[in-house]
């Protein structure tokens, strides 16, 4: 057999190089194998041991966060996280990240990439009921950067849309940090039920193995280590890797898993993602314990004349393997056949423990299931601590001349103008069960039938993670936390992704420590584990890497979704109080940006002890319904946090004067941490106050619901109707009718 | 001058139209549809009347604009108007 | 009553739609799959919102050529009241139901939210309980709802009062900034001349609960229920 | 033998699709472009050999399928595959 595997082109070291592979880790294959590879074994192997499937320079790290807890019903290392809803619910999450595919083709990197998540969650038996997304660009001046986001959210759009999952959340961010590398990070979220929850190991020989779902084709060979390669300026040659979506095939590949996963027919599941058939097939024969036999004359094929190495890369779109029951496999495939799709046993399960690789008669590979699965190298990279900054005084930051003029260009710039552009071309309705739409804190879906909801929302601030990646990661998660608690809900566990440049290089590596260091203090304080998650390294081109972007997606449980929290001002004649401490941070903040053009100093620190504190008490005062309307205070500060509630609402408000010993700019735009603005009825706001101030929390009313208008002593009233032409203009603007074509 | 120009994905680029067309055609009772691929048809009228130029004027729309070079392949003819 | 909602493969309306009619008949509707040739005995029957065969080609023009179809079109000239509903209204024109097609949005690009609709005629079994020419507001979410039909079409609609819902601005003008796609006209919604097959692109199954923050789409299927209760 | 067929939109039928590829090339400076009409091309491959039949089916499919006559014309060539 063996020499059938080693008849074909020669391994020169060019070929070797072609393929991802280090002189040094080709020595290490060659020392495993105790052999030379066939080609088709040696693209195998390099897809395997690329960064985006071995994890080779983030898994010691990863394992040091929390990912366990008394929710979790399953962490990571399956395709998603589960977690438990209560009344034998589940909710099924993960993100992940299209970049590399998103930046070269920004329409199909963008929707295969929803695709791909997709895949994840259903996959495990949960009917996928929310997508989210995080983007960010380059700078609005830069050439490409219109065409990007055109074609990013159109993409996004367009598969979410047809497949008919709710896009109801996520992030759109503009920095010259990201020119050369946007990040597009997908999350979807899927229920189930806790007693039919599908996994990947394949337990048991002489099983069929089925491929279902769309025919291989030659489609983005190679994806998987392109994206663990660093851009250069021919990159552009890449091109032709770039895969094709088709969610019409995704949306009828959801309605048969799931109308099989009704039967006992599968004993295991698993989608074809990155590396499609060949990580498929290893993982889930690793899981299992068991071997493979596979036979690739039965693949369904787009194109003719593929060969076995091509097969084995392809990473074609909107393919499954399973792993069926003996005798299952007629019932089985009449469900498939119903919906169009195909359906092929391609092979067995086996006693042996290798994944023997047969085409044409002929064995192009034949390798021991736990040396493919767990051989890759695991790297401890050099890493240096990021030099964090001084605190920047706020006496240091010039105060604006007025303080609602410089709200008004701050709320009708790129960093905080409305992104209705964006998630008005995704259908945020569909299914019948967002009761919060996008535009709040968090968006929220009922759990269909129920009164329940799941509370979902993304977020982190890379100009935090770039100051300082420790205090950043531990606001990003402990803000993803605020924002679900803000709408009501209990946050239950998060999913992550990790953006960042070359590992190889200590000062990224120590940006990645540093924020995997963050995550964790702030996961184990908010009793808030890590289900699952995505790494993304080599964000980088001609050695200018992305700021450190750890992603953050929560998932939080609602009891009663009529009683959930809105931002949107209710009824005029109301208080808005806020609480949280106040110290007036405007170290990297967006006033900081707005007023010096720079980001300097000491990112705002984070409180864990007191957030835990401000959000019991929010949470409670949602319930009871003693408060009207909660925003979180978080990018541009108070004022913002109010203007927004003011636009949503539609209603104006009076802002009382601060006369505190800080400067008025510091504390209208400071963006300290741990802050929440409430309304509440006048004759509620005293009790408010009190309780916070049982809890030690500092609270004070900050303005009244009045008019139609922001009003602040000594300046000019700067009406809604101004303040909010000016938020919604900035991005269709930008936009103008591009992305059309 | 007039151009019609034809935009095609490149061969091996999957055609999801394409096959949900070949399959609608073979439920209408069609047989012996082999493939179905679908493309773009766009005329331009330009006022360009110098062959030559409209030519490079096309070259350029097609490469900046009309082709997604990275899945497409674009040809034309140009007439006078 | 008896509904029955046509399952065409990417159809992803249909569970809302089901809802909808269920919560407010108290009766099961019967879905029904695009490959069956025969609709089982209905009052009622619904193409719903989605992308079938994944809009390809033509918004609706490949489910208007599915099996199922053959029936639908018997049972509504036979006098059964058919509702189409944003992609079910692209297949009634793709099916010859409803005159017209639904072009790309002239914005080229996929809207969702709420728009103000004016009820144009009370005198379908969709629309009774509304109040002439109230304006309501319901959802829309498409990427080809630009209604366009020739000069004589339009004529006729106009003139035998078959317009039955408008885009409007809040106090009911229907300005080009009301109209989410560019349709001519305002036109959201017509009907056929028997006055039971409607068509419209807004999702009134939408906003039928106070949950999903409002109720104006709600009174659409208590209209039809009642119309039909037998 | 194979079809190649253009489906494009009657004159009078508004396309907001060439509208928008109008505007977009005079955004990239492209002057004199004095009008755009977008439509559809379509390649069939038949295993029909003989010309009068295949060009009998895939008058069919044009208007059965392939075209909205509401909206659109058709032309096509055939040619041996
Ligand atoms: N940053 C992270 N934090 C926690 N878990 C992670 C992280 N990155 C990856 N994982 C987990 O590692 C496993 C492999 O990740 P990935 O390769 O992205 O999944 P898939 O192969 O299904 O796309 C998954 O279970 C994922 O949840
Ligand atoms: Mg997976």
């Amino acid at each position: 057999m063996q020499n059938d595997a080693q008849k074909s082109r020669p391994i020169t070291a060019e070929v070797v190089a072609e393929h991802g592979l280090k002189p040094d880790e080709y020595e290490r294959l060659l020392s495993i194998l105790g052999r030379e590879p066939s080609l088709t074994e040696l693209g195998i192997f390099s897809v395997m041991w690329s960064e985006h499937c071995s994890y080779k320079s983030s898994r010691i790290w990863l394992r040091t966060l929390p990912t366990s807890g008394a929710k979790v019903i399953q962490g990571p290392g399956e395709n998603a996280g589960v977690v438990d809803l209560g009344d034998g619910d589940a909710a099924i999450f993960k993100m992940e990240s299209h970049n590399h595919p998103s930046f070269i083709e920004p329409f199909q990197g963008a929707a295969t990439g929803v695709g791909g998540i997709m895949r994840d969650v259903f996959t495990m038996g949960a009917r996928p009921i929310a997508n989210l997304n995080a983007l960010r660009f380059g700078d609005p001046a830069h050439a490409r950067t219109r065409h990007l986001v055109a074609g990013v959210v159109s993409g996004i759009g367009h598969y979410g849309n047809c497949t008919g999952v709710p896009t109801v959340g996520g992030e759109t961010n503009f920095d010259p940090g990201y020119n050369g590398n946007i990040l597009v990070n997908a999350m979807c979220v899927g229920l189930a039920r806790t007693d039919k929850i599908f996994y990947s190991a394949a337990k048991g020989v002489g099983l069929p193995v089925v491929y279902v779902g769309a025919k291989t084709g030659r489609d983005g060979i190679h994806g998987a280590t392109m994206a663990s390669a660093e851009f250069d300026d021919k990159s552009e040659e890449k091109r032709p890797t770039v895969q094709v979506g088709d969610p019409f095939t995704e949306k009828l590949l959801i309605e048969a898993c799931l109308e099989l996963m009704a039967s006992d027919a599968i004993i295991a599941i698993q989608d074809m993602g990155a590396a499609g058939l060949t990580s498929s097939t290893a993982e889930m024969a690793d899981k299992g314990g068991v071997g493979i036999d596979l036979d690739l004359d039965h693949v369904p094929q787009r194109e003719p004349a593929m060969t076995a190495y091509e097969m084995m890369l392809s990473e074609s779109q909107e393919r499954m393997l399973m792993i069926l029951r003996p005798g299952a496999e007629a019932a089985a495939e009449a469900v498939f056949r119903k919906w169009g799709l195909d359906f092929a046993v391609i092979g067995r399960t086996a006693d042996h423990g290798r994944l023997v690789v047969r085409h044409k008669g002929k064995v192009e590979a034949d390798i021991p299931v736990p040396t493919l699965a767990n051989s890759a190298p695991v790297y401890e990279r050099p890493w240096v601590r990021t030099e964090v900054a001084k605190p920047v005084l706020a006496e240091w930051v010039p105060a604006p001349n007025g303080i609602l003029t410089a709200l008004q260009a701050m709320l009708g710039g790129p960093h905080l103008c409305s992104r209705r552009w964006v998630w008005e071309q995704y259908d945020h309705m569909v299914m019948g069960d967002t009761v919060q739409r996008p535009g709040g804190d968090a968006a929220v879906v009922r759990v269909h039938g129920t009164c329940k909801g799941v509370a979902v929302a993304c977020d982190v601030t890379p100009r935090y993670c770039a100051a300082d990646p420790v205090m950043g990661a531990k606001q990003a998660v402990t803000e993803v936390w605020r924002n679900l608690t803000a709408v009501g809900a209990d946050p239950i566990a998060i999913t992550d992704n990790m953006n960042f440049g070359n590992p190889e290089r200590p000062e990224i590596m120590g940006q990645f420590v540093g924020a995997v260091e963050g995550m964790g203090v702030a996961c184990r304080a908010l009793d808030f584990p890590v289900v699952s998650g995505n790494v993304s390294l080599y964000n980088e081109t001609n050695g200018v890497a992305i700021p450190p972007t750890p992603a953050i997606g929560g998932v939080g449980l609602v009891p009663d979704v009529g009683r959930v929290a809105s931002l949107a001002l209710a009824r005029t004649g109301d208080l808005l109080l806020v609480i949280g401490r106040e110290q007036g941070w405007l170290g990297q903040s967006l006033y900081q940006q707005h007023a010096t053009g720079k980001l300097e100093g000491a990112p705002p620190p984070v409180d864990l002890a007191e957030e835990l504190k401000a959000g019991t008490l929010v949470r409670a005062l949602i319930r009871e319904g003693t408060v009207a309307a909660v925003h979180d205070v978080s990018d541009g500060g108070l004022l913002v946090a109010i203007a927004e509630m003011a636009l949503a609402g539609g209603r104006g408000v009076v802002l009382h004067p601060y006369e505190g010993r800080l400067p008025a700019h510091a504390i209208w735009f400071g963006e300290d941490q741990g802050r929440y603005v409430l309304e509440v009825a006048p004759d509620m706001a005293d009790q408010v106050l009190e309780r916070a101030r049982q809890l030690a929390l500092p609270a004070r009313i900050v303005g009244r619901i009045e008019g139609e208008a922001l009003e602040l002593k000594g300046e000019a009233p700067l009406p809604l109707a101004t303040l909010a032409a000016a938020h919604e203009a900035w991005l269709p603007g930008y936009m103008g009718a591009t992305g059309a074509v | 001058m007039k151009a019609r120009i034809k935009i095609t994905l490149k061969t091996g680029v999957l055609d999801p139209q394409g096959k949900a067309i070949q399959n609608a055609l073979g439920a209408l009772g069609f047989t012996g549809v082999e493939e179905v691929r679908q493309g773009k048809y766009i005329e331009i009228e330009l006022q360009e009347k110098d062959p030559a130029s409209a030519r490079s004027a096309v070259e350029r729309m097609c490469r900046e604009l009309l082709a997604n070079m990275v899945i497409e392949n674009y040809s034309y003819e140009l007439e006078p108007a | 009553m008896r509904a029955a909602v046509i399952v065409f493969p990417g159809s992803n309306c249909d569970r809302d739609v089901k809802v909808a009619l269920e919560a407010v008949s108290g009766r099961p509707a019967a879905m029904v799959w695009h490959g069956d040739s025969v609709v089982p005995p209905s009052d009622l029957i619904v193409l719903p919102g989605g992308f079938s065969y994944g809009d390809y080609l033509r918004c609706g023009a490949m489910a208007a050529h599915s099996p199922i179809m053959r029936d639908v079109v018997a049972k509504a000239r036979g006098g059964v009241p058919v509702l189409g509903i944003c992609n079910g209204f692209q297949v009634l024109c793709e099916s010859g139901l409803l005159p017209g097609v639904l072009m790309r949005n002239a914005s080229l690009r996929f809207v969702c939210r709420d728009v103000w609709l004016r009820v144009e005629w009370t005198d379908t079994p969709f629309t009774r309980l509304y109040a002439r020419n109230e304006i309501v507001r319901v959802p829309v979410a498409h990427g080809d709802g630009n209604y366009f039909a020739s000069a004589e079409v339009l004529a006729a609609l106009e003139h035998e009062g078959r317009v039955v819902f408008r885009y409007v601005d809040r106090s009911g003008a229907p300005t080009p900034e009301a109209n989410p796609n560019g349709s001519q006209k305002n036109i959201a919604g017509i009907c056929d001349t028997s006055r039971r097959i409607v068509g419209l692109m807004p999702h009134p199954e939408r906003l039928f609960e106070p949950a999903l923050g409002g109720t104006d789409g709600r009174r659409f299927f208590e209209s039809v229920v009642g119309a039909l209760a037998v």
